[in-house]
């Protein structure tokens, strides 16, 4: 028996010292000399076909194997991609593109017929794509999409096979920046019309991009390699991408500390002090807010001096710095910073901020309102959905109000979907939430907010704002936007149906040799076009 | 001699798998008759139990029925059901799980009291009392568990219990079989004891031949369900007709070495076999030395062969 | 014996089908659906997603189509992951699942019943004594703080294992332990404290009376007749392990069942919740049912019939 | 006669929750070879924990043997290391016990586990072996032997099991046969049957038999001789005859009088010993039967009475046969 | 062996006694849970366990007055603190001071642990004491049931429910109420079918006791052993349990915390501040440790082979 125990012992001691060390070390060394790159998307992708993704991981993969007509570069500016060149009407409404001899992987060529089919193909009712909102600037498309137009009208036309002629609703100067959107990427009519399910192997997958795929395990990793037929193949560098596909933070924190990842998307607030000073960590833009919605259906909430009272009661530098501690920048105004003003310079630094913490200024405004030192305050809620971050967020604002106010609120950790559904009923009293454009354009922020928009969820209502919002989007004239926006969001801020806390920051963790990579602050994660190991 | 308990063509079954009957009691008719000890013998699994069990309403019969002063027992039901119960009472064999480990003596002999609202109060100790007395245990123990008695005691605080509501009729399921030896004859002089006081009926189960043979006026041997032999206790040890009760006899060990020389022993060959789906004939033919061919086919039939002697045998008459 | 199977079977059909209804009833009453986001998007298009996986379709309807796809074996797709079915996912997820599964109950079968012998003969010795103490202290820890620090000790201070994913043995090492800890510590105390009963029993002492040695004593007698409580505790161990995985998947990043199932519920993939929760309950049926088998095969007493008193 | 076993005052005490039992307090007797003898007592007495300590199956802990001495063929067995006494048991004393359900390994072929003990103690191999142990099911009446060996003890009925259990005991010729309560568990008519079945062994083999029993009328048939035990210790010895006729001691005439006379005498009262036995944890300090003996006397509280040799094989340890006893003081008013 | 003391014929007088001497008891009466409580005395891991539930259910009570601090008190100046100084334990990622937190901790957890563990109790006694006494097809159709809702995986229903509840501590006492019960009520049929077939409750039966007597006391009464040990199991079990829910976020609401939540959260800081991940994954263990002596002990005192 103890024979038996003994080597077992040995046995497990041979495992534990023999095993793993070198597979790491090994996976190390290679990475320094070949043009690879390790990097983690936090999720398996629901679908790679453009039409019908929507997530980050989808989208970030589908960039680097799928070309659009343009494609941002370093300094977010669009830049032609497949598309050589294009024409603008007068009327901001007609959009002519011309499309350079781009093949795809399988050799075929890229040909304007390939757009108006993919686009007409996300844009078709029985496609059933989420997204297929992102063409509605087109004209007809919605129409189409909902079933009561036709596919024929949809203003989108190959005048030959290279050339490409979209027409629009409404002038929309945004519409530019869409066409590197995911959703607007294109994909082979041939290959999608023989084979339904091509996107979900990497051998029927057919693509335009720098990458092409190589092999998917699900749930683990996408292995992509170089693709030869790319246009701009002498650009690409990097002859190796490997795209994993792991939610858990701490492990992806422990695989790149373990040298298997090179780059890192997401960190742990609770790592962030002890990499200060770290040279791998850095931390990008990110155009996107953390915000508390006020549910103005409800008492006390519909009285704006009580919203401003709780607004003007929190210490957002003490959240950014003790507790979200990723760089994050106060908030006082609701679009962030990284758009571009009519002038090119940032709207957010045009505009300025909007309001400053005041605990003199809230406690008089909640007296105002017939709570004085938070006396009578009814029973309310602050609702999150389920996360580290945004329990704490809750947890230290509570305590603010608290101390600051006198008033007690709960906090309610509820479930994302069960949050959701929540909000969209207007269940809630005070909930937390955070955005990120669509376009980069400060609209993807303002048009959210006007009366029964799907996203207002607050139950707020301001004609004022409704008209201004509407007089910024009938427009093609970026001054009279800009401006309209603007005064919009000096409203929204004074009647504070929501209150911002910060801007989001992206902190990344990237190994130093790694050089080019572009991280975009909204809608991919990043783009390794460009990208190489040094 | 009156009959106080009659036993008619009782059968109980239990189901064992799908096609499998258990006949525990397979067409059994005794009469009992009032102030008589009527012994019960046989070997494990023969039915005894389940005999005594249903005769006292603790299982329901498959056929047959039982009568006690002419009323059928497994049908009565509200007042006379209750009355039943303060008529007949039963003795247990396993003196550590007849008594409720969690309650005292005074709660268990006094249990039967509150059921029957018999005795209250200052009355309802009394009675305890006097009960705890009559069985020779000490007054002062009233107040004590089970646990801290031995097995003898035990045996006597149910036999106590059993008296509490002044039955007639006791059921002994071989109370003496899990005692030592010496203690056994302490609870069979206790069971005769009372008997002449209280006047008391006994159906008196048991293993023990020599036991049985000195307790009880009529002895019913029982083999595989039924009953093979029925008569005086002297005329059955003396004048065995079965030839299964005279094995019987012949097996049992006699504390005397002078007799067990000389004695010559009937050696049965074979187990006792199972009741489940026993054999269609006679249920002893699988060891009887003297089966015949039609003991294979057909059932002897229970009859009265001398003189208030019984017995279930082919080659009887 | 074929009342047996008949009974069994009709057990685990009732039980699937009350677990299909429930599970439909729950899944849809839970707040949101698969294809809520932030981002609302217009109705119009809510409708064509709905139209698309016949979510408008009555609730009654939309149960019996699914039974009906399930006679025929049919999952359904996923609504999420659309380019998969829930047949695929189980297919994908269920090896790795299993393989992990079978290597944790390896583990623990094999640490556990030596630590429960050895600490049974050398009762209140110190090997006892230290396999007692181990046993309940992995007895103590949650598997996610376990699986914590195990990540934290042997992939991040020690660097000597890689800290997740799933392909090479290395990887296999940690999460085995991480799911193996509970059951090696339940079989262990099992196994230690049948062991002793069993060496109470008379025929240990007719096998001492017969002169064999200790060792034949422990071994043939002892050890196959005390290994039966931990037989009936397999099918246990099964539903332990599988669901032990759920946590240890997700920290891993293991493509097994258990990760997808999480998932899923976070998703509200109603066809994946159901489909996973049907296959894992027959899975769980079908074990244990495999475990009475293999009971009746190492106990020659025990025959597969109802005993019942009418 | 040669002596097979002699014991010599053994004293065995076990550790307990409540205390320190001392189960058998200082028990000597002798054994010839050839010779059946029986050891009589109700249950706790000590005298199955004498019996297993002959084989030194009493495990310690809890047990421990205090003091003695046990030869068996000239060899004192108690300081024997367990090794030493694997080659003995089974090959030199058989043993069966008490309950035949129990006592065989529920998972194990019938056949198989008359094997392993012959595969241990000779040198017989393969093919021979199984048919030494065929042979011994077919010795001890069991019909089909083949069949049987190759059954699971389950499949047997509980007479058939002690069968099997004195098959196996006998399989290697031992010497010495114990028997702790063979027959307790089984039915009258199949207790007839083992009984005879051993006693017929008995005389073919040729094998010593110590059968431990508390009914004395399985002893009246069976035994030469006699022990009786009360309270862990011997409290008369003697030939059946010297027992079951001429006894001396209280506690064996007690033990007489509470079975029902054979034959007329029947009906009469029977004469229980009054009380229960003693605990022994803290046995009495004088006879241990005191409290219970309607004989007793203020010494047999305070000493304990001596073994006194009445005959050749007849013993006894009672005060009563002192002289002073003799001389009338002791007649109960 | 003859003793010191002289043989005198004085000694040979007859002993005169009362005839009822004989039946005495030696020892004083001791009730049954007397002598458990006797039995689990001698057991040093149960009577440690004990202590240590003793000593946790202490600073659950009076902890949180120890410490300066409460348990939702944030100091954003002093975030992630080691242990030493103003704060025993250090403070968590809020500057929140985590010696009260852990004890409050123990208070919901506890709480938690216990109420399961009732509530389980209640619903498995009702349910496996009916089902067991009345046995037939009544026995027949509840067990079938169990048996059904037992092949069920049950902790995928708890996610679901947990998900479908808002979380909160009814909600867990609910969802772990739920997949608990059985088990009891499956122990305790046990042990009614085994106890029904007891010579006592045939004896009650014969008394004319009715079904609600010989269930509340005879039946009951005796399987309070088992149900006790199971109950003292089930409460490590459900703390534990309740861990795991936190750990998918499923756990009770902030700045409230259970051990589960806080040890889910100190997993976080693990490489940068062990310490919150070390004081409740302490205290989860030690409480397993001192419920599992407990109810070992528990079972071995109650074991009656070992009794007598």
């Amino acid at each position: 028996m103890k024979k038996i125990l003994l080597a077992l012992m040995v046995l497990m001691a041979f495992v534990l010292a023999g095993c793993g060390g070198d597979r790491a070390k090994d996976t190390a060394d290679k990475s320094s000399t070949t043009q690879l790159i390790r990097y983690n998307v936090d999720a398996e992708p629901k679908t790679l076909d453009p039409a019908k993704s929507t997530g980050l991981p989808d989208g970030t993969i589908e960039l680097q194997m799928l070309d659009g007509l343009t494609r941002y570069d370093a300094n977010q500016e669009i830049k032609p991609a497949i598309a050589e060149n294009w024409d603008i009407s007068e009327d901001g409404l007609t959009y002519t593109f011309k499309l350079r001899d781009a093949k795809w992987s399988n050799g075929d060529p890229v040909t304007a017929q390939d757009f108006v089919y993919s686009w007409l193909r996300a844009l078709a009712p029985e496609t059933a794509s989420e997204y297929a909102y992102q063409f509605f600037y087109i004209k007809g498309a919605e129409d189409y999409n909902s079933g009561k137009g036709k596919k024929e009208d949809v203003g989108l036309k190959a005048l030959d096979d290279k050339t490409l002629q979209v027409v629009l609703n409404a002038p929309a100067p945004q519409f530019l920046g869409l066409t590197a959107f995911q959703t607007y990427f294109p994909v082979n009519r041939k290959v999608v019309e023989g084979n339904p399910n091509w996107f979900a192997d990497p051998k029927t997958y057919v693509c335009d991009g720098p990458f092409k795929m190589v092999s998917w395990e699900h749930n683990q990793k996408i292995v992509m390699e170089k693709n030869p037929d790319y246009w701009d193949a002498k650009n690409v560098k990097l002859q190796k991408l490997e795209i994993y596909l792991i939610e858990n933070l701490d492990t992806s924190f422990n695989m790149y500390n373990n040298g298997q990842l090179d780059l890192m998307n997401e960190i742990n607030a609770q790592e962030l002090p002890a990499l200060q000073g770290n040279k791998e960590l850095k931390i990008l833009p990110d155009a996107s807010v953390y915000f508390y919605r006020f549910n103005v259906t409800r008492k006390p909430f519909d009285d704006v001096r009580v919203r401003k009272a709780l607004a003007l009661a929190i210490d957002r530098k003490a959240l950014v710095e003790s507790v979200m501690k990723g760089g994050q920048k106060p908030a006082y105004a609701f679009v962030p910073f990284g758009f571009k003003d009519a002038g090119g310079k940032d709207f957010r630094e045009n505009g300025g901020d909007y309001f400053q913490e005041d605990l003199t200024e809230a406690k008089k405004l909640l007296a105002e309102a017939g709570y004085p030192d938070g006396k009578g305050f009814p029973k309310a809620t602050i609702m999150f959905n389920t996360q580290e971050n945004h329990q704490k967020v809750a947890e230290a604002i509570q305590q603010m109000w608290k101390k600051n106010l006198g008033i007690d609120v709960t906090i309610q950790n509820v479930e994302w979907q069960v949050y959701l559904d929540r909000e969209s009923k207007l269940d809630y009293d005070i909930a937390r939430a955070g955005w990120s454009p669509d376009y980069l354009d400060p609209m993807s922020f303002i048009d959210m907010f006007v009366t029964g928009g799907g996203n207002n969820q607050t139950g707020w209502s301001n004609k004022e704002y409704d008209k201004l919002v509407n007089e910024a989007k009938s427009t093609g004239d970026q001054k009279i936007r800009m401006t309209s926006m603007h005064q919009a969001e000096k409203i929204l801020m004074d009647e504070m149906p929501v209150t911002p806390l910060f801007f989001y920051t992206h902190p990344v963790m990237i190994k130093e040799n790694l050089k080019n990579v572009i991280i975009p602050p909204f809608a991919t994660y990043a783009d390794f076009k460009w990208a190489y190991v040094e | 001699m009156k009959k106080l308990v009659e036993i008619v063509n009782l059968k109980k079954y239990f189901r064992v798998g799908k096609n499998q009957i258990l006949k525990a009691v397979n067409d059994v008719s005794i009469d009992i008759y009032r102030g008589e000890t009527l012994g019960v013998v046989g070997e494990s699994g023969c039915g005894k139990t389940t005999l005594g069990r249903t005769v006292v309403r603790l299982y329901r019969p498959t056929a047959g029925k039982v009568l006690y002063n002419g009323l059928d027992v497994h049908k009565a039901a509200g007042q006379e059901k209750k009355a039943l119960y303060r008529r007949m009472q039963m003795i247990f064999q396993d003196p550590y799980a007849s008594l409720n480990p969690r309650m005292t003596v005074n709660e268990i002999i006094g249990e039967a009291l509150d059921i029957h609202r018999i005795a209250g109060g200052s009355q309802r100790r009394e009675r305890i009392m006097e009960l705890l007395r009559l069985v020779g245990l000490n007054v002062d123990h009233a107040n004590r568990f089970p646990h801290e008695f031995s097995g003898g005691q035990r045996q006597r605080i149910g036999i106590a219990r059993a008296l509490a509501v002044d039955p007639e009729f006791i059921v002994c399921d071989e109370p003496i079989s899990a005692l030592d030896v010496s203690i056994q004859a302490q609870v069979v002089n206790l069971l005769e004891e009372l008997q002449e006081r209280l006047g008391l009926t006994y159906m008196f189960i048991a293993h023990d031949l020599s036991m049985v043979r000195h307790i009880s006026s009529r002895v019913a041997v029982m083999y595989l369900g039924k009953v093979v032999e029925l008569a005086g206790s002297d005329e059955l040890y003396e004048n065995p007709l079965h030839p299964y009760t005279r094995a019987l006899l012949s097996s049992i060990p006699v504390a005397d070495p002078d007799i067990e020389a000389e004695r010559r022993r009937i050696i049965l060959a074979g187990d006792v076999p199972s009741p489940v789906n026993p054999p269609p004939g006679c249920a002893f033919v699988s060891r009887c030395p003297q089966a015949m061919k039609e003991c294979n086919q057909e059932i002897p039939v229970f009859k009265e062969i001398g003189d208030h002697h019984f017995a279930a045998c082919h080659r009887l008459g | 014996m074929a009342q047996y199977l008949l009974r069994r079977v009709t057990t685990i059909i009732l039980a699937l089908w009350l677990i299909i209804t429930v599970t439909f009833l729950i899944m849809h009453s839970i707040p949101g659906g698969p294809f809520a986001s932030e981002k609302k998007v217009p109705d119009v298009i809510k409708h064509n997603l709905e139209e698309r996986y016949h979510l408008n379709d009555p609730l009654g309807k939309q149960y019996i189509d699914y039974l009906n796809h399930l006679v025929h074996l049919d999952l359904g797709p996923s609504f999420k992951y659309e380019y998969r079915t829930v047949n695929d996912i189980i297919k994908e997820g269920f090896p790795v699942s299993a393989t992990l599964g079978s290597l944790a109950i390896a583990f623990s079968l094999v640490v556990g019943l030596l630590a429960g012998v050895i600490s049974a003969l050398r009762q209140n010795h110190w090997q006892d004594y230290l396999a007692m103490v181990l046993a309940t202290l992995s007895f103590s820890v949650p598997s996610f703080i376990l699986s914590g620090l195990l990540m934290y000790f042997f992939a991040y201070k020690l660097q000597l294992l890689p800290p997740a994913m799933w392909g090479t043995w290395q990887q296999a090492i940690l999460p085995t332990l991480a799911l193996a800890a509970l059951p090696t510590a339940f079989i262990a105390r099992l196994m230690r404290s049948s062991m002793l009963e069993v060496l109470q029993q008379d025929y240990i002492k007719t096998a001492r009376a017969k002169g064999l040695s200790e060792r034949v004593i422990v071994l043939r007698h002892g050890v196959r007749n005390a290994i039966l409580p931990v037989v009936t505790y397999l099918g246990f161990l099964v539903t332990e392990v599988l669901l032990g995985s759920f946590v240890v998947e997700s920290i891993f990043a293991i493509p097994g069942l258990g990760r997808w199932f999480v998932i899923s519920i976070l998703n509200r993939d109603y066809t994946v919740i159901l489909g996973v929760t049907v296959f894992y309950s027959a899975f769980l049926m079908l074990m244990n049912f495999l475990v009475d088998l293999a009971y009746v095969a190492v106990d020659p007493r025990i025959k597969l019939v109802d005993r019942k008193d009418v | 006669m040669k002596k097979l076993l002699s014991v010599n005052n053994l004293q065995v005490h076990f550790t307990t929750f409540a205390g320190e039992v001392q189960a058998v307090r200082g028990v000597s007797f002798d054994l010839a070879a050839g010779e059946a003898i029986a050891v009589v007592g109700e249950s706790g007495c000590g005298k199955s924990v004498t019996a297993q300590s002959i084989m030194k199956l009493i495990p310690s802990p809890p047990g421990r043997y205090m003091a003695g001495e046990i030869f068996f063929n000239g060899e004192n067995l108690l300081p024997k290391t367990e090794k030493e006494m694997e080659t003995i048991r089974g090959k030199d004393i058989g043993m069966i016990f008490q309950d035949p359900m129990t006592s065989l390994n529920p998972t194990m072929k019938v056949g198989h586990q008359i094997v392993e003990m012959l595969k241990k103690h000779t040198n017989l191999t393969g093919e021979a072996v199984k048919r030494r142990a065929v042979e011994m099911l077919a010795l001890v009446g069991l019909p089909n032997p083949e069949k049987r060996y190759d059954q699971y003890p389950h499949q047997f009925s509980g007479g058939m099991r002690q069968r099997a259990m004195i098959a196996m005991a006998l399989a290697c010729n031992p010497r010495l046969l114990i028997a702790d309560e063979p027959t307790t568990a089984l039915d009258v008519t199949i207790q007839a049957q083992i009984l005879e079945l051993m006693q017929e062994l008995k005389d073919k083999l040729g094998t010593s038999i110590i059968l431990i029993t508390h009914d004395l009328g399985v002893v009246a048939g069976f035994a030469s001789r006699v022990i009786v035990m009360y309270a862990g210790k011997v409290v008369e010895s003697g030939t059946t005859g010297e027992i079951f006729y001429r006894h001396r001691h209280p506690y064996t005439r007690g033990l007489l009088a509470s079975v029902p006379r054979p034959g007329k005498e029947i009906r009469k009262k029977l004469n229980p010993i009054a009380g229960r036995p003693p605990g022994l944890i803290n046995p009495p300090r004088g006879c241990a039967f005191w409290p219970r003996c309607d004989r007793a006397m203020q010494v047999c509280r305070e000493v304990q009475p001596d073994m006194v040799q009445l005959s050749d094989t007849h013993w006894v340890s009672c005060w009563l046969t002192h002289e002073f006893a003799a001389k009338g003081a002791n007649v109960r008013s | 062996m003859t003793g010191k003391m002289e043989i005198t014929p004085q000694m040979f007088k007859p002993v005169e006694r009362d005839a009822l001497a004989a039946e005495e008891i030696a020892c004083p009466s001791v009730g049954y849970w007397q002598d458990v409580w006797l039995r689990l005395k001698q057991n040093k891991l149960a009577m440690t366990g004990l202590v240590i539930i003793a000593l946790l259910a202490l600073l659950a009570l009076v902890g949180p007055h120890l410490s300066a601090h409460s348990y939702d008190d944030q100091d954003l100046q002093m975030v992630n603190q080691p242990p030493g100084g103003g704060y025993w334990f250090g403070t968590d990622s809020l500057g929140r001071d985590l010696f009260t937190r852990v004890c409050y901790g123990a208070r919901i957890s506890l709480a938690i642990g216990l109420l399961t563990s009732v509530i389980c109790m209640v619903i498995g006694v009702l349910y496996g004491g009916i089902s067991g006494y009345l046995g037939g097809r009544v026995d027949e159709i509840m067990m079938r049931f169990v048996e059904v809702i037992y092949s069920i995986p049950f902790l995928l229903y708890v996610i679901l429910l947990m998900v479908l509840l808002e979380p909160g501590l009814k909600s867990i006492f609910i969802a772990l109420g739920i997949v608990y019960w059985q088990n009891m009520a499956r122990v305790v049929r046990g042990q009614v079918l085994s106890l029904k077939e007891q010579e006592y409750i045939y004896a009650a039966r014969l008394l004319g006791a009715g079904t609600w007597r010989i269930l509340l006391r005879h039946l009951i009464p005796n399987t309070m052993g088992p149900i006790i040990v199971s109950m003292t199991l089930l409460v490590p079990e459900a703390i534990f349990t309740e861990a795991f829910l936190s750990f998918l976020g499923l756990g009770v609401s902030a700045p409230m915390a259970s051990w589960g939540v806080l040890a889910s959260d100190g997993i976080q800081g693990l490489r940068n501040y062990p310490w919150q991940l070390f004081f409740p994954a302490l205290f989860i263990s030690i409480t397993m440790l001192a419920f599992n002596f407990v109810g070992d002990g528990l079972r071995d005192a109650l074991d009656p082979r070992l009794r007598r």
